[in-house]
């Protein structure tokens, strides 16, 4: 009976599993972020901002079960947090004016279910079939929902969607949630519980099965299992989990619209999930947030904002197409070899001349904005509390300057790293 | 032998496959006798490979019965089948690529251990799990080569891992599709030391164009020809038929 | 000392931006008419845009950003759906905290519900109501002797479904003869080709055309009647911008397209004239389609020197009840306190070639709006259902 | 023809060649022998270009190193990759067509030709390639590079997954091949054949060549078969 | 009745050859690259305001012609600084690169010609009405139109039947390295076809700018629906996104036709009491007030019980 306990176990990745006090050691120190940052960041715009992250996480997390785990591309995913959103609304309505006893912290169960509801019904439709036509049937049934709940306006509300008052149910312990302090815990409570429960089940017999799928379809067939019954429970669990994040957002704005089962937020989603990283729990963790903050900073830095998000996509998709997870995922061999410090000092030196690229460019766009669109409000333009003249060479010749010298200076700097990169981890594997 | 051992196993009866109009298998019957080594050889585009997808529920067939155990399992779904206790390897390599080689394993194991889709168990938990895939991995010599990803194995080790992945779900019933092609003589040793481990006590049927893995392993060997079998007999026999010298072995062998 | 910061909630990209930048635009030129005054209080003013992309629920993230910000003025118009949730979302936090004073400047959307059930003590609006609107339209179609039968067409949402409704409503009363030959609802900024709905009016013979549409679903509606040679009078909201010109001009629509609203540019009002002149000459290629706004501000402004300060909690009682006259034509207008409207004169006018001493073309398309009725502010009251809770 | 000295070849990080030194000679049969993932095949992909090799190559003079695999071929190099890549969408005889370059026909090969040597891919003309079976895939993948009317061929394991008989079809099939004048880099797992048709052989050991001769001179070298052949 | 059987069907007609327009440079991209050009209504967007551009210029025939060919070089580019590279990384990171791109395209599209519509008129000398019937006039330019469509069906199909690049590029799909060992230089052609494939684009562009409204919003509205006729048509088969282009237009119009809704034809009885109640939401919605959602509808149908599409050769 020795083997099952001695035996180094596996992960998906191949990677050494971490043992027993490490792995909890992550959890609490989850636990622990998310009690302790609001006292970090104490404004409102922090709290509301990590509330949405809270809720955002939820819902990438629960798109990667789908894309990175079982290989299944969804153009539609919004549906089921938007439909969680209604759920919840709804009954929330209910029983507010019905007092009925429930408190407020138990509503994301009722868009939970929602969401598995629909996962169910859509889900048996389109797991029948995977890759492109997968992705399309999703796509179709996306824009179906919407498209439907535009015309059933009694349950979506139409255009203005559908509000509540998150202060009419039961108090819970004396909490009324009406300041965004408590709507926060109770976010970060149940984006501790949905982080766990989807993490374990990438560790059961079925998460294995779901990437065994995501890899070879056919071949899993051969080892007994149903490759679209797997496909099937992905995308209902998956539902379920979108659906408590639409149920926290709910909780935290207050209103669901129709909007919010649209093409938008399903391409935001699989943005957060890829940035992110797709091959790495943890990844869309780090996407959701990112993204979430970019969303909410950029449309105040600057206008045009959507300019940025596409050179984003264009950017990630080409330089770094594991995502954020996927290139810390590579610094693990480098830790183990305890050779971070011969790799760092190279990161650095590529960081900085593309950070010089990346101001040019901004530059380069902001100066040509105002020079076109914001022509009516003159040339003056303030940029890195710089103040510049659009009609002036200046920022045009500046912005080339460091555009083109920092692109340059990083792809050099941007080789030294990658064969110091590969030295110390050829050299870990030596050592 | 015992008396039940003489009882087919795996019974096919007038099976037949077209694509369009062309008809790759003519009506065949085999009857495969529980615990034999059973081969099945012929030239190249015979239907061999067709054969095992209907077996296996790959395909289905367009006449005829497939009969395992009794039990006829012609158009089930694959893993059905594999339920059933029935399992295959394949000629083109088929695994998990970026599953690691513990992991492909694994999952080949969970089903028949009664684990099936369930999501509320931690798989490192499970311990009849784990035993059966270190000894799948023994078996096979990977266990070394656990964290590996199965994409970046050689070929010699993916075709190994290939049939770890057929013998780890418990199966009696093997069909190994061509298990050396393109192994060198010293791994071709191997794989057949390591196919006559794994088919002790279970029944095997398997296509092979290398005659002397066939005759060294086979108890019996049926050669297809044309979509039709044109001689089931022992080693030594189809050595010695004439039409199989004609339609099959040509010099090499003889 | 710090500026006075507005936050304007609007759409600045997406679909709506067509009209939004405009709001921005003109919004900007008030706050510089006012900074070059001397601002308010001696507080300089500044425009902070947030953009909402038209979706209720990212307005509620940016008002929740402005008031995170400092600013405790919103200014918001285009939708109803998003104002109703502005609206909602303001009085819910002033209620929640206490001193926080967050008011809502409604200047477009016009929603009936706005100022009747879902009024809000913190919601002020300065566009005429639909109902409102529709009742001196039909009064003035009421007139019309030639006109027999009417088709309504209307967004698919809260707004689509008000002006039609009071369309219908006032219709039968005033002229019960006639008759309604269609009731069209088509979704919200997606139709790309109106020809079969075209080929529908068509075919039911109808001889008008009553529309609360804007943006593109105006100018694509009118543009496809053009095409198909569909011979019908229009009676419109929105035809002042956002393409809705250059499509009546493209489909020779001399004269035959109707606009309600509470000014336009060629009214020939000397105060009015000098800063349409002053703000087209900055931002050359959009007309004035908010002469509200300048309505809006001026009160505002005026409320918060009135008050002494520029926190809501001080000025909106000052706004209640204050007279104004108004931008376009000088004539007086009132914020009446029962619900938060603001009642002023509107006019009706038609796009058709410049006259002689018109000024001012739409979209550079040589056509300008001419005044074909003008609607006193008293005739324009309608009573209200609001029950307006005060703090 | 060809002369290849000092490649180098990475996969990633590891290092697959390391100095690998051969040449071919007009119309000659060479054979490159050696066990599994010594890097036989890697060395066949190398020189057409994929994965980059480093150090030199040439092909009847002309530098070969830093060009695009189809620019390779252009200079008369063809190739016959060990998991065939079949076109699996496309029928037989589409397959066969597009081993024409650029459109230029009237080589040595012909459809018509192919069809005599294979009557079997004439039968399944129009099946799509992905419907093959194993052997017949390999008769494909061979005669759609001869369609390209290569100078040098360069084929690894031809005879895998090939019934008996088949196998000494193959053969024959090299054998006519160098007849018509073209050069042959064959990598082989059945010695039997290597050794009967090639003119030299070389053995390869990781990454490197540690054996060249020709065919007898292998079979009188113990040593060698001993430790790098395991036979 | 019959009146509106006539005129739908000839807007269903016009309006579907309008989409098979815009979708037969999709269905190039799609069926030969495996690339779901999300940007693909941006490319046509590009197409309307380089016509706009030129014609305003030069007139609006050189405009048909320069357009593409810009629009197309512009598309080139893209392909072999961005696409190829994203290539390797599978459809997923395509697809976002796409999808980057229409952000892209869309604000540098405002930053030139603003957010306002422009002013992109139909042509002089096909301004008129070519005939009238039941009292509407079918525009010339419309059925200029249908007849560029018409041609580009003809053209393409000719070019897919009787060239080698079709091939090559289906190949390559599965086999990109070998094709190039055979020969071929890979990453021109799929340069070429992005190329050609977005300049049609841009020819719908030209085309549809002065019928619909030429605006920085234009490519928004169009994407999901392209991407409806391809694949209900079925991937890569030319004659199916034109079959499939033809019975969504037709199907649009004529459910607009129709003001049918439930409470029509179950009001009054007794069932429709209870019905009523239940099916509130749904109960006067009218078949007109669903047309938009109909394409979807019949999407989800398709790859549910034909998962080829119409017209397609394999599974999507
Ligand atoms: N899906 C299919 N469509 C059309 N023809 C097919 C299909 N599958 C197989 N075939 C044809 O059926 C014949 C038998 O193929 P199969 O793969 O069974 O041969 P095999 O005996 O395994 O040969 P090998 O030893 O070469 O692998 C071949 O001629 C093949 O082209
Ligand atoms: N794409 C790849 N990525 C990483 N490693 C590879 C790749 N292809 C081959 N290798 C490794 O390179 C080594 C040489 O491979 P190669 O295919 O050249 O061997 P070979 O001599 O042809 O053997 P075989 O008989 O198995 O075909 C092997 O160890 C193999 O694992
Ligand atoms: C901007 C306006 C056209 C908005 C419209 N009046 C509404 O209430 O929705
Ligand atoms: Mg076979
Ligand atoms: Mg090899």
């Amino acid at each position: 009976m020795t083997d099952a306990r001695t035996l180094p176990r596996t992960d998906a990745i191949g990677g050494r599993r971490p043992g027993f006090l490490a792995r909890h050691a992550v959890w609490i120190a989850l636990a622990l972020a998310l009690l302790l940052l609001p006292y970090l960041f104490s404004s409102r715009l922090a709290l509301s901002t990590m509330s949405m992250m809270g809720t955002m996480i939820i819902f990438a997390l629960s798109y990667n079960m789908l894309l990175g785990q079982t290989g299944l591309l969804s153009f539609g995913h919004a549906v089921f947090f938007g439909l969680g959103g209604f759920f919840t609304v709804h009954v929330l309505n209910a029983a507010g004016s019905g007092d009925w006893p429930i408190p407020l912290p138990l509503f994301p169960v009722v868009g939970g279910l929602g969401g598995l509801a629909f996962g169910i019904l859509f889900g048996w439709v389109a797991t029948k079939r995977a890759g492109t036509a997968f992705a399309m049937i999703t796509l179709g049934i996306g824009e179906l929902v919407v498209s439907s709940a535009l015309i059933l306006r009694r349950f979506f509300g139409g255009e203005e969607g559908i509000t509540t008052d998150r202060t009419d149910v039961m108090s819970f312990f004396g909490y009324g949630f009406g300041p965004q302090l408590q709507v926060y815990y109770l976010i970060a409570a149940w984006c501790f519980l949905s982080i766990a429960a989807m993490y374990a089940i990438t560790r059961t017999p079925f998460g294995r099965i779901a990437n065994a799928v995501r890899d070879n379809p056919q071949r899993t067939a051969f080892i007994g299992y149903d490759t679209s019954r797997v496909r099937f429970i992905a995308f209902s669990l998956s539902g379920l989990f979108a659906g408590i994040a639409g149920g926290l957002s709910v909780v935290n704005f207050e209103i669901v619209n129709a909007a919010q089962m649209g093409a938008v937020e399903s391409g935001s989603v699989i943005l957060m999930t890829y940035i992110g990283g797709v091959g790495n729990f943890a990844g869309p963790i780090i996407g959701a947030i990112l993204v979430t903050w970019l969303q909410l900073i950029l449309s105040d830095a600057t206008q045009i904002w959507p300019l940025y998000v596409g050179l984003l996509f264009i950017g990630m998709v080409m330089f770094v197409p594991g995502g954020i997870a996927g290139l810390l995922a590579m610094q693990a061999p480098v830790m183990a070899a305890r050779k971070l410090h011969r790799v760092v000092p190279f990161y650095l030196l590529a960081l900085a001349p593309g950070i010089v690229a990346l101001v040019g460019l901004s530059v380069l766009i902001e100066t040509s904005h105002q020079f076109s669109i914001r022509a009516s409000y003159g040339p003056q333009l303030t940029l890195y509390s710089i103040p510049l003249d659009a009609t002036s060479p200046l920022p045009w010749v500046a912005g080339v300057v460091l555009a083109v010298a920092g692109g340059i200076l990083f792809m050099r700097a941007e080789r030294l790293a990658r064969d110091a990169y590969h030295a110390a981890v050829a050299q870990g594997g030596q050592g | 032998m015992s008396a039940t051992a003489k009882t087919p196993i795996l019974e096919l009866a007038g099976l037949r496959k077209s694509f369009g109009r062309m008809e790759i298998i003519r009506g065949v019957d085999l009857a495969v006798v529980q615990g034999e080594r059973h081969a099945i050889i012929g030239p190249n585009g015979a239907g061999k490979s067709t054969l095992f997808h209907l077996v296996s529920g790959h395909l289905r067939p367009s006449a005829g019965a497939i009969r395992l155990r009794g039990e006829s399992i012609e158009g089930l779904p694959p893993q059905s089948i594999n339920r059933r206790g029935l399992s295959r390897s394949f000629q083109v390599t088929n695994i998990f690529p970026r599953l690691s080689v513990w992991e492909n394993v694994r999952c080949a194991t969970l089903w028949s251990l009664g684990h099936r889709y369930s999501f509320w168990r931690d798989v490192e938990r499970l311990d009849d799990v784990t035993r059966r895939t270190e000894e799948i991995l023994t078996e096979i010599d990977l266990i070394d080569r656990r964290r590996t990803p199965a994409g970046v194995l050689t070929y010699g080790e993916q075709r190994a891992l290939e049939i770890g992945l057929t013998i780890a779900g418990h199966a009696d019933v093997l069909l190994l599709d061509e298990p050396t092609a393109g192994m060198s003589h010293a791994e071709t040793e191997r794989v057949v030391a390591l196919i006559r481990k794994v088919s002790e006590k279970r029944t095997l049927l398997m296509i092979e164009h290398d005659m002397q893995v066939v005759f060294d392993l086979a108890d019996r060997i049926s050669v297809l020809v044309y979509g039709e079998i044109i001689a089931c007999d022992t080693p030594a026999r189809i050595k010695a038929n004439a039409a199989v010298q004609q339609a099959y072995l040509g010099t090499e062998a003889a | 000392q710090d500026t006075l910061k507005i936050g304007y909630v609007d759409p600045l990209s997406g679909g709506g931006a067509s009209i939004g930048q405009i709001g921005m635009n003109q919004l900007n030129f008030i706050a510089d008419e006012i900074n070059a005054k001397g601002g308010v209080n001696g507080r300089k003013v500044e425009i902070v845009g947030y953009d909402n992309q038209t979706n209720p629920q990212i307005s509620l993230v940016q008002v929740q950003k402005a008031i995170d910000e400092g600013i405790q003025v919103i200014v918001q118009g285009n939708g109803s759906s998003v104002a109703v949730a502005v609206s909602d979302f303001v009085t819910k936090y002033n209620d929640r905290n206490p001193g926080a004073n967050v008011v809502h400047l409604n200047y477009a959307a016009i929603d009936p519900v706005l100022t009747n059930e879902k009024c809000s003590y913190w919601h002020f609006t300065w566009d005429a109501s639909a109902d409102i609107k529709m009742e001196a339209l039909t009064n003035f179609i009421k007139e019309k002797e030639d006109l027999k039968k009417v088709y309504l067409i209307a967004q698919d949402y809260s707004f689509g479904h008000a002006v039609a409704g009071a369309a219908k409503r006032m219709l039968t009363e005033k002229r019960p003869d006639v008759e309604i030959v269609g009731e069209e609802y088509h979704p919200l900024v997606k139709i790309t080709d109106f020809s079969p709905y075209v080929a529908k009016i068509q075919a039911s013979g109808a001889d008008t055309i009553i529309t609360g549409n804007w943006g593109q679903d105006l100018a694509l509606l009118i543009k496809a009647a053009g095409q198909a040679g569909l011979d019908v009078d229009w009676y419109t909201f929105y035809a002042g911008g956002a393409g809705a010109p250059t499509a009546i001009k493209q489909a020779g629509l001399e004269n035959r397209v109707y606009q309600i609203n509470e000014g336009i540019n060629n009214q020939g009002y000397g105060p009015a004239e000098e800063r349409a002149g002053a703000l087209m000459q900055r931002f050359s290629d959009a007309p004035i389609y908010y002469p509200r706004m300048f309505n809006m501000m001026d009160m505002v402004f005026k409320a918060m020197v009135e008050a002494g300060s520029e926190d809501p909690g001080d000025f909106v009682p000052k706004l209640e009840g204050m007279k104004l006259d108004s931008f376009a034509a000088g004539d007086e207008g009132f914020m009446r306190a029962d619900d938060h409207q603001f009642f002023q004169p509107l006019y009706i006018s038609t796009l058709g070639a410049l006259e002689e001493g018109q000024k001012f073309d739409e979209e550079h398309t040589g056509w300008g709006w001419k005044m074909a009725a003008s609607v006193p502010t008293e005739s324009t009251l309608l009573p209200t259902k609001c029950d307006m809770k005060r703090p | 023809m060809l002369e290849v000295r000092d490649l180098h070849a990475y996969y990633g990080k590891s290092h697959i060649l390391q100095g690998v030194d051969l040449d071919v000679g007009e119309n000659e049969i060479v054979s490159i022998l050696g066990r599994n993932g010594v890097g036989r095949s890697t060395t066949l992909k190398a020189i057409m270009g994929d994965p980059e090799p480093r150090g030199e190559i040439r092909f009847r003079g002309t530098p070969v190193v830093g060009r695009k695999p189809h620019e390779i071929a252009h200079l008369g190099i063809g190739f016959v990759p060990e998991e065939r890549a079949i076109f699996p969408t496309l029928t037989v005889e589409q397959n066969l067509l597009l081993g024409i370059k650029g459109g230029r026909r009237g080589g040595r090969w012909s459809l018509e030709e192919t069809w005599k040597l294979f009557p079997q891919l004439k039968d399944r003309a129009s099946a799509p390639g992905g419907a093959l079976s194993g052997g017949e895939q390999q008769m494909l993948t061979i005669c759609r590079t001869l369609m390209g009317d290569p100078d040098l061929i360069m084929i690894d394991e031809p005879t895998e997954g090939l019934a008996p008989q088949m196998v000494e079809r193959i053969g024959e099939l090299l054998q006519e091949i160098a007849r018509r004048g073209i050069s042959i880099l064959l990598v082989e797992q059945r010695l039997v054949i290597a050794m009967r048709i090639s003119h030299r052989v070389y053995v390869m050991g990781h990454g490197r060549i540690v054996f060249e001769g020709t065919p007898p001179e292998l079979v009188a070298n113990d040593a060698v078969r001993r430790e790098w052949l395991e036979v | 009745m019959l009146e509106i059987i006539f005129v739908s069907t000839l807007n269903g007609v016009l309006y579907g050859m309008l989409l098979f327009l815009m979708a037969s440079g999709l269905t190039v991209i799609f069926s030969m690259m495996g690339v779901l050009n999300l940007a693909h209504a941006s490319f046509y967007m590009l197409g309307a305001f380089f016509g706009f551009e030129i014609s305003r210029r030069l007139g609006f025939w050189p405009a048909l012609v320069l357009a593409p060919v810009v629009v197309g070089l512009i598309g080139m580019a893209v392909e072999r600084y961005g696409l190829r590279r994203v290539h390797r990384h599978g459809h997923v990171a395509e697809l976002l690169f796409t999808f980057g791109l229409t952000f892209v395209i869309k604000e540098v599209v405002e930053m030139i010609w603003g957010k306002l519509p422009v002013d992109y008129r139909v042509p002089s000398g096909l301004d008129f009405a070519a005939f009238t019937l039941f009292s509407g006039n079918y525009p010339a330019f419309k059925l200029f139109g249908l007849l560029i469509s018409v041609g580009i069906f003809i053209g393409l199909l000719m070019a897919v039947r009787h060239t080698r690049v079709g091939l090559i590029v289906q190949a390559a799909l599965s086999h990109p390295g070998m094709v190039g060992m055979l020969g071929h230089n890979v990453d021109r052609i799929f340069m070429l076809v992005f190329g050609v494939g977005v300049g049609l684009a841009a020819v719908a562009g030209v085309i549809a700018g002065p019928i619909l409204v030429t605006q920085s919003n234009m490519a928004g509205l169009l994407g999901p629906i392209l991407f409806v006729v391809v694949v209900v048509g079925g991937l890569g088969s030319l004659g199916g996104a034109l079959a499939a282009s033809l019975l969504i237009g037709l199907v649009q119009t004529f459910a607009v036709a129709f003001n049918v809704s439930l409470a029509d034809l179950f009001g009054g009885t007794a069932a429709g009491a209870i019905l009523s109640v239940w099916l509130a939401d749904i109960w006067r919605v009218t078949v007109a007030q669903i047309a938009p959602i109909l394409p979807y509808l019949l999407l989800v149908m398709i790859l549910i019980f034909r998962p080829r599409g119409l017209m397609g050769t394999r599974d999507t």
